[in-house]
């Protein structure tokens, strides 16, 4: 990076730390950051609008569409987001796959299934084998905002199920009376209302799916835990310009400090949003 | 430039195998050993790392072409992928510990989760405390909480070699063979044009050159 | 001349929370321009038959029949449920009703609050809808209240915002579940005025009320309640100075008094 | 081996009862669903152990946030933004280190095993989360309640028990049995990132790896792992499921959806 | 001999909220046995009065004192708060309110409503205070509905079993917000009768109404609140018979129409 590092051996402390922070590994850390918090803001509106469907559709009339929604609750929820991670996208991007093969190779005589190998067609694969590894990164990183986004959309069901239900029976009782249809009444007063209920739960959630983030890297994507990990473990003068013992310590320091500030910030956000939505509720923290 | 991609997995977290350099691009002994076999086989190459745990799912379902990430050919695995020739012999497990007279049978001895270490250990009876990291185990072994760690010997004699308290112990383990490429058992086109490379840098003794090099085993 | 259609007519109507009765088999049939007055005592069931009469309660028997359409039912008993949605919310834009806990949404402003139902349901005008909404907000004596929300009113003004929010509906009927508990005797006078007036533009009311001279003084018929069953029923000349009833006589005393 | 010879062999693998080798062949189903349910004792026990004591903690955390003295909130302030503010990995790690110094200077040398290291930071780390959906659960208690309260001379601790606490509970119920649900998931972690695992003797999570590793088939393993978590999900959500029926007792039961469309008729 | 000092006195009391003020100066003053009757158009500040009476709100200026105890205050203008804890405490027990709004313990059944405050507060004994619940609730009509919660219950039924829980704590004052806005004339004279009674026991009493026939009833002293100020205050008998002013005049025009 600076012109001075071309032989860190030599360097003064300072120097040689200007040097260390610097380099291309750190800069990916750094980048790192980036990643994660692009992924959150994507992931946080997707997975509540998974949320706001599975919620409407388990208080769907029609049978069917309520099994369906609350079956995605109640499995989705039910399963670790780890223990997911750790299958869940492989079946996502075969089935992906699977499907592109089915629409664009419908000629294909061989087995998708041989012994243990998946094959699509060349021109069914996601991305294609000979596409530039940016967009294999980028397809990556939008499996692993789906893959999040179903995760916690269940989470955001459960909370935005309950926080309509919430809702004081006199509030509903008095749309009904004035002629509106479930569907105003749903979009009218229930929508607006729930979030006051719903923001605790959501907010918590929010604070999970930061949390989450370090197993972004079960997903393909390098989070910054993982590249912690990688530059703070011991590193060998045989392997590296700047060699070190093991700093994992001061790294996950640093770590600690990020999330502590950025939770203290979502925090702050959060509050706001709070006070604006619990404008006119007689209640303790209501003003 | 060559018609075909050829995706190369790895883990990028086992030097001196397969590392990320102070850059962040994927280094040492497989990482040349891959560049100059892909010349070889006229094939264009691009590294990706992946997690180990994953890493042989990730191959079948086609997210990659190859596996080159030290790992050892043994009957499991050839089960589910195909295997190239060996590119290197087996290279044995050794015991790293912060004095010569550990006590490696009736003491506890650190190893990473899942690995073949693991197993051994587990079978020998010893008592067997396993961390996620490689990273982990050697640290363990500092701070007093294993007695030694068993690991790949080319993995630990770089540790033993720069740090003065650690030493590694005389009593080596040959645990499974050696280690080749792995590619998908359907990918018989590619297995052959790697096979014909290996065999061709075994022959004009480049690949000893670059055994040597990085220290991952003896030589053919 | 066959008699016209009553707006609203209620047929010997049943209706029990779990094991409790609280209606027995109640006739109501109030016509074009009708108020008619319900009294009784505390718990004797007025509001749960307005809550019927809006369909908010299932009832388990009996018919509820509005401008000559029966309500459609589907399952008899506790299981009874109206059947025809689309009904349903005719019979409902046509029928305003103020609730005795005034039931604001607390997430709008009075003056939303009033606009709501006639923008979204009715799909006015939304201008002209505030125009009207203003208008009646001042009429109650809260013109000044538009942006204030309900948890900031005094119980008074929550319950005159209630009956502009019915008004605004400009319906053919209104349920009235004592709108002016908690007025004072002018406002309560001010809602008299306000219930004559709609009653010359030819609205039909129910009205519950603890207040027998506002009931005397506006209604067309008195129906005095008790124990869910009709003690009595009449105009309210006859029913205020002749009461039949020895219940009802009761009732009354305790207004002379 | 018939399965029912696994299931004596393997049951209580993970607390050290049984075959001392793990099956290095065949990998049959049964084998599977025998391991990974033997790991889930660990599961269970670092989340029931940790949600109890949690609770406790939680609500006196969340009571004192609430105080008006600042001595008292913002320590619960910053005990709430740490275990709630980072990631549990960061927090085992950090956690682990600690308990390692711990030990070499002679103190609690039993802190760096699984059992008892992680149960602490599970434990901990459940408070904080509790504790800030109890917090705003006070929140959002009805003004008019408390005021009752008020203008009947209750003070603190009487209000809080008889009137607060009780609405506060009922209102948090439905967050708190999400967060009772991240804490069992949560155990999972213990010793894919934080603890070692001794003489194979892991959770759920380690036997599901044990034999994907094997048997480099990812989807047997885990959706089995998936399989026990849920059951266990449920389990937590029904007797939640009991506590929010009591909590709500009060409340006028909902009737029913209404309306059923026109085509069912 | 000098005269006794009153229950409740309160000085010149103001109180707003946020830029609106709602008390512009307010004195009320109540002897033992007094029932004091407040009167006023809707918004005018009788529910904050009431409140701020019983320390619910805080206030900006003025005094309150409590049988000759002064409120001691910290801070000034809307900073202003109460000082002493102990001090609140001991006021609010002797001071017992009914809620415009009721206010019951959504959580506890109508008996538990009734129990709690002389169980924890006071420290009763639980059975015999049971025996006390039930036979107040019997009093006010709703013996019946003992173990039902309270949204299970008519608006009037509520309401009573409100007045049972302030009256369970048997006080030496007691302040009432409007509280027979939803009870039937019957009812409402045995609220009267139970206010003429408490009355008699030497309790003293503020009352929020909006029933001037009431008001003269139980009241030794009516003052009629007009925008935040006393306009006129002076016993039943010569405020409506005799108005002074103009606004209460107008006002009380209403009642005889
Ligand atoms: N929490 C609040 N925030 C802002 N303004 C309020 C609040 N509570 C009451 N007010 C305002 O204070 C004024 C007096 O209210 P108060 O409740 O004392 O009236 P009231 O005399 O009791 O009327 P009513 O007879 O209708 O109950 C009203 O204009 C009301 O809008
Ligand atoms: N949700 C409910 N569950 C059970 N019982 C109820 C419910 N709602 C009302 N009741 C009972 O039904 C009876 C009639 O109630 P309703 O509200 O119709 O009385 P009301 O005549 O309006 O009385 P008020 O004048 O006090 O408002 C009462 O005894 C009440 O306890
Ligand atoms: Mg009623
Ligand atoms: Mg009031």
């Amino acid at each position: 990076m600076f012109s001075f590092c071309t032989d860190p051996s030599t360097l003064e402390t300072a120097q040689w730390f200007a040097c260390y922070l610097t380099t291309g590994k750190h800069q990916l850390f750094y980048w790192s950051f980036l990643t994660v918090l692009a992924l959150l803001a994507i992931t946080a509106p997707t997975a509540l609008a998974f949320g706001f469907g599975g919620a409407i559709a388990a208080r769907s009339n029609i049978p069917p569409v309520a099994w369906f929604g609350k079956g995605y609750i109640a499995i989705v929820r039910g399963v670790p987001d780890i223990a997911f991670f750790l299958f869940f996208v492989i079946a996502l991007d075969q089935g992906f796959e699977w499907l592109r093969h089915q629409m664009l190779c419908p000629d294909w005589s061989e087995p998708i299934r041989q012994g243990n190998d998946f094959l699509v067609c060349p021109s069914a694969k996601l991305p294609l084998s000979n596409a530039p590894q940016w967009i294999h990164e980028v397809y990556g990183f939008f499996l692993a905002v789906l893959t999040f986004a179903i995760v916690f959309g269940a989470f955001a069901a459960n909370v935005l199920f309950g926080a309509m239900r919430a809702i004081p029976r006199g509030q509903l009782e008095a749309a009904e009376s004035y002629g509106m249809t479930p569907r105003q009444t749903f979009w009218r007063i229930i929508v607006p209302q729930m979030w006051v209920y719903a923001l605790p739960g959501l907010s918590n959630l929010w604070m999970v799916l930061i949390k989450a983030t370090p197993l972004l890297f079960l997903l393909g994507v390098e989070d910054i835990v993982y590249w912690a990990r990688e530059l703070g473990g011991t590193a060998l003068e045989r392997f590296s310009d700047y060699p070190h013992p093991d700093w994992r310590l001061w790294y996950f320091l640093a770590l600690l400090i990020f999330y502590l500030a950025f939770t203290r910030v979502s925090e702050a956000v959060l509050r706001r949003i709070n006070a604006r939505l619990t404008r006119g509720q007689a209640t303790i923290g209501g003003t | 430039s060559h018609a075909e991609v050829v995706r190369m997995g790895t883990e990028g977290a086992y030097a001196p195998w397969n590392f990320l350099d102070d850059n962040g691009e994927v280094a040492g002994f497989e990482r040349e050993l891959g560049d100059e076999l892909c010349a070889r086989a006229e094939l264009t190459c691009e590294w990706v790392t992946n997690e180990w745990d994953s890493i042989i799912p990730n191959l079948v379902s086609g997210n990659y072409d190859t596996i080159i990430a030290g790992m050892s050919i043994t009957d499991e695995r050839d089960e589910v992928i195909d295997f190239t020739q060996a590119y290197t012999p087996p290279d044995p497990s050794a015991y790293l510990a912060t004095s010569m007279d550990a006590d490696i049978t009736g003491g506890v001895v650190a190893a990473q989760t899942g690995t073949i270490q693991a197993g051994y250990l587990a079978e020998q009876g010893v008592t067997v405390l396993e961390f996620a990291t490689p990273e982990d185990t050697i640290a363990a072994v500092r701070n007093g909480e294993a007695d030694a760690v068993l690991a790949d010997q080319s993995f630990l004699a770089p540790f033993a070699a720069e740090n003065a308290d650690l030493v590694m112990l005389e009593e080596l383990v040959s645990l499974g063979g050696g280690v080749g490429m792995g590619v998908r058992e359907s990918d018989g086109e590619l297995k052959a044009k790697m096979d014909a490379a290996i065999q061709s840098m075994k022959d004009d003794g480049t690949l000893n050159e670059l055994i040597t090099k990085w220290e991952v085993s003896s030589t053919w | 001349m066959s008699a016209p259609t009553p707006v609203i007519e209620i047929k010997d109507l049943h209706k029990s929370y779990g094991s409790l009765e609280v209606l027995k088999g109640v006739d109501v049939s109030a016509h074009k321009g009708d108020v008619i007055s319900l009294i009784g005592s505390s718990g004797s069931g007025k509001s749960t038959l307005l809550r019927c009469c809006n369909l908010l309660e299932d009832s388990q028997d009996g018919d509820i029949i509005f401008c000559g359409d029966p309500v459609k039912w589907r399952g008899t008993g506790l299981a009874r449920k109206p059947a025809d949605r689309k009904q349903i919310m005719a019979m409902r834009t046509n029928l305003a009703m103020v609730f005795q806990q005034f039931n604001l949404w607390a997430h709008l402003t009075i003056l939303q609050n009033v606009m709501e139902a006639p923008v979204t349901v009715l799909g006015h005008d939304k201008a002209e809808v505030e125009d009207r909404a203003r208008k009646l907000l001042a009429k109650v004596g809260i013109g000044d209240k538009c942006d204030v929300y309900p948890a900031q009113m005094s119980g008074g003004q929550q319950q005159r915002a209630a009956i502009a929010r019915a008004l605004a509906m400009e319906p053919q009927a209104l349920l009235f579940d004592e709108p002016t508990s908690a007025l004072d005797p002018e406002l309560e006078q001010e809602v008299v005025k306000v219930i004559k007036d709609l009653a010359a533009e030819g609205r039909t009311m129910l009205l519950v009320t603890h207040d027998m001279a506002m009931a005397r003084d506006v209604s067309d018929q008195v129906i005095f309640l008790h124990q869910g069953k009709i003690e009595e029923a009449g105009p309210p000349a006859e029913l205020f100075n002749n009461p039949k009833s020895e219940r009802l006589r009761q009732f009354l005393s305790a207004v002379a008094a | 081996m018939t399965c029912w010879e696994t299931v004596q062999a393997y049951a209580f693998r993970s607390i050290g009862y049984g075959e001392r080798l793990l099956p290095r062949e065949d990998f049959t189903l049964c084998q599977h669903f025998t391991l990974i349910g033997s790991g889930m004792i660990w599961n269970v026990y670092f989340g029931v152990l940790a949600l109890l004591a949690g609770f406790f903690l939680a609500n006196a955390v969340a009571l004192a946030k609430a105080s008006r003295h600042a001595w008292v909130s913002k320590p619960a302030d910053w005990f709430i933004l740490i275990f709630r503010g980072s990631p549990l990995f960061i927090q085992f790690f950090l956690a682990y280190f600690l308990f390692l110094e711990l030990k070499q200077a002679g103190y609690l040398p039993w802190l760096t095993s699984a059992w008892a290291g992680a149960l602490i930071v599970l434990f901990l780390n459940t408070a904080a989360y509790s504790a800030e959906i109890f917090y705003g659960a006070y929140q959002s208690v009805p003004r008019g309640e408390i005021e009752a309260a008020d203008a009947y001379g209750m003070t603190g601790w009487k209000r809080f028990r008889r009137i607060i606490w009780p609405t506060q509970m009922r209102l948090a119920w439905p967050a708190y049995t999400n967060e009772a649900i991240f804490l069992f998931h949560a155990t999972a972690l213990v010793f894919f990132s934080g603890f070692p695992a001794s003489r194979q003797q892991g959770d759920a999570l380690y036997y599901a790896n044990y034999f994907a590793d094997k048997t480099f088939n990812p989807f047997v393993p885990y959706p089995i792992l998936a399989f026990y978590f849920i059951l266990l999900t449920l389990v937590v959500i029904g007797l939640f499921g009991l506590a929010n029926r009591r909590l709500n007792r009060h409340l006028p039961v909902v009737p029913k959806i209404r309306y059923r469309p026109q085509i069912l008729r």
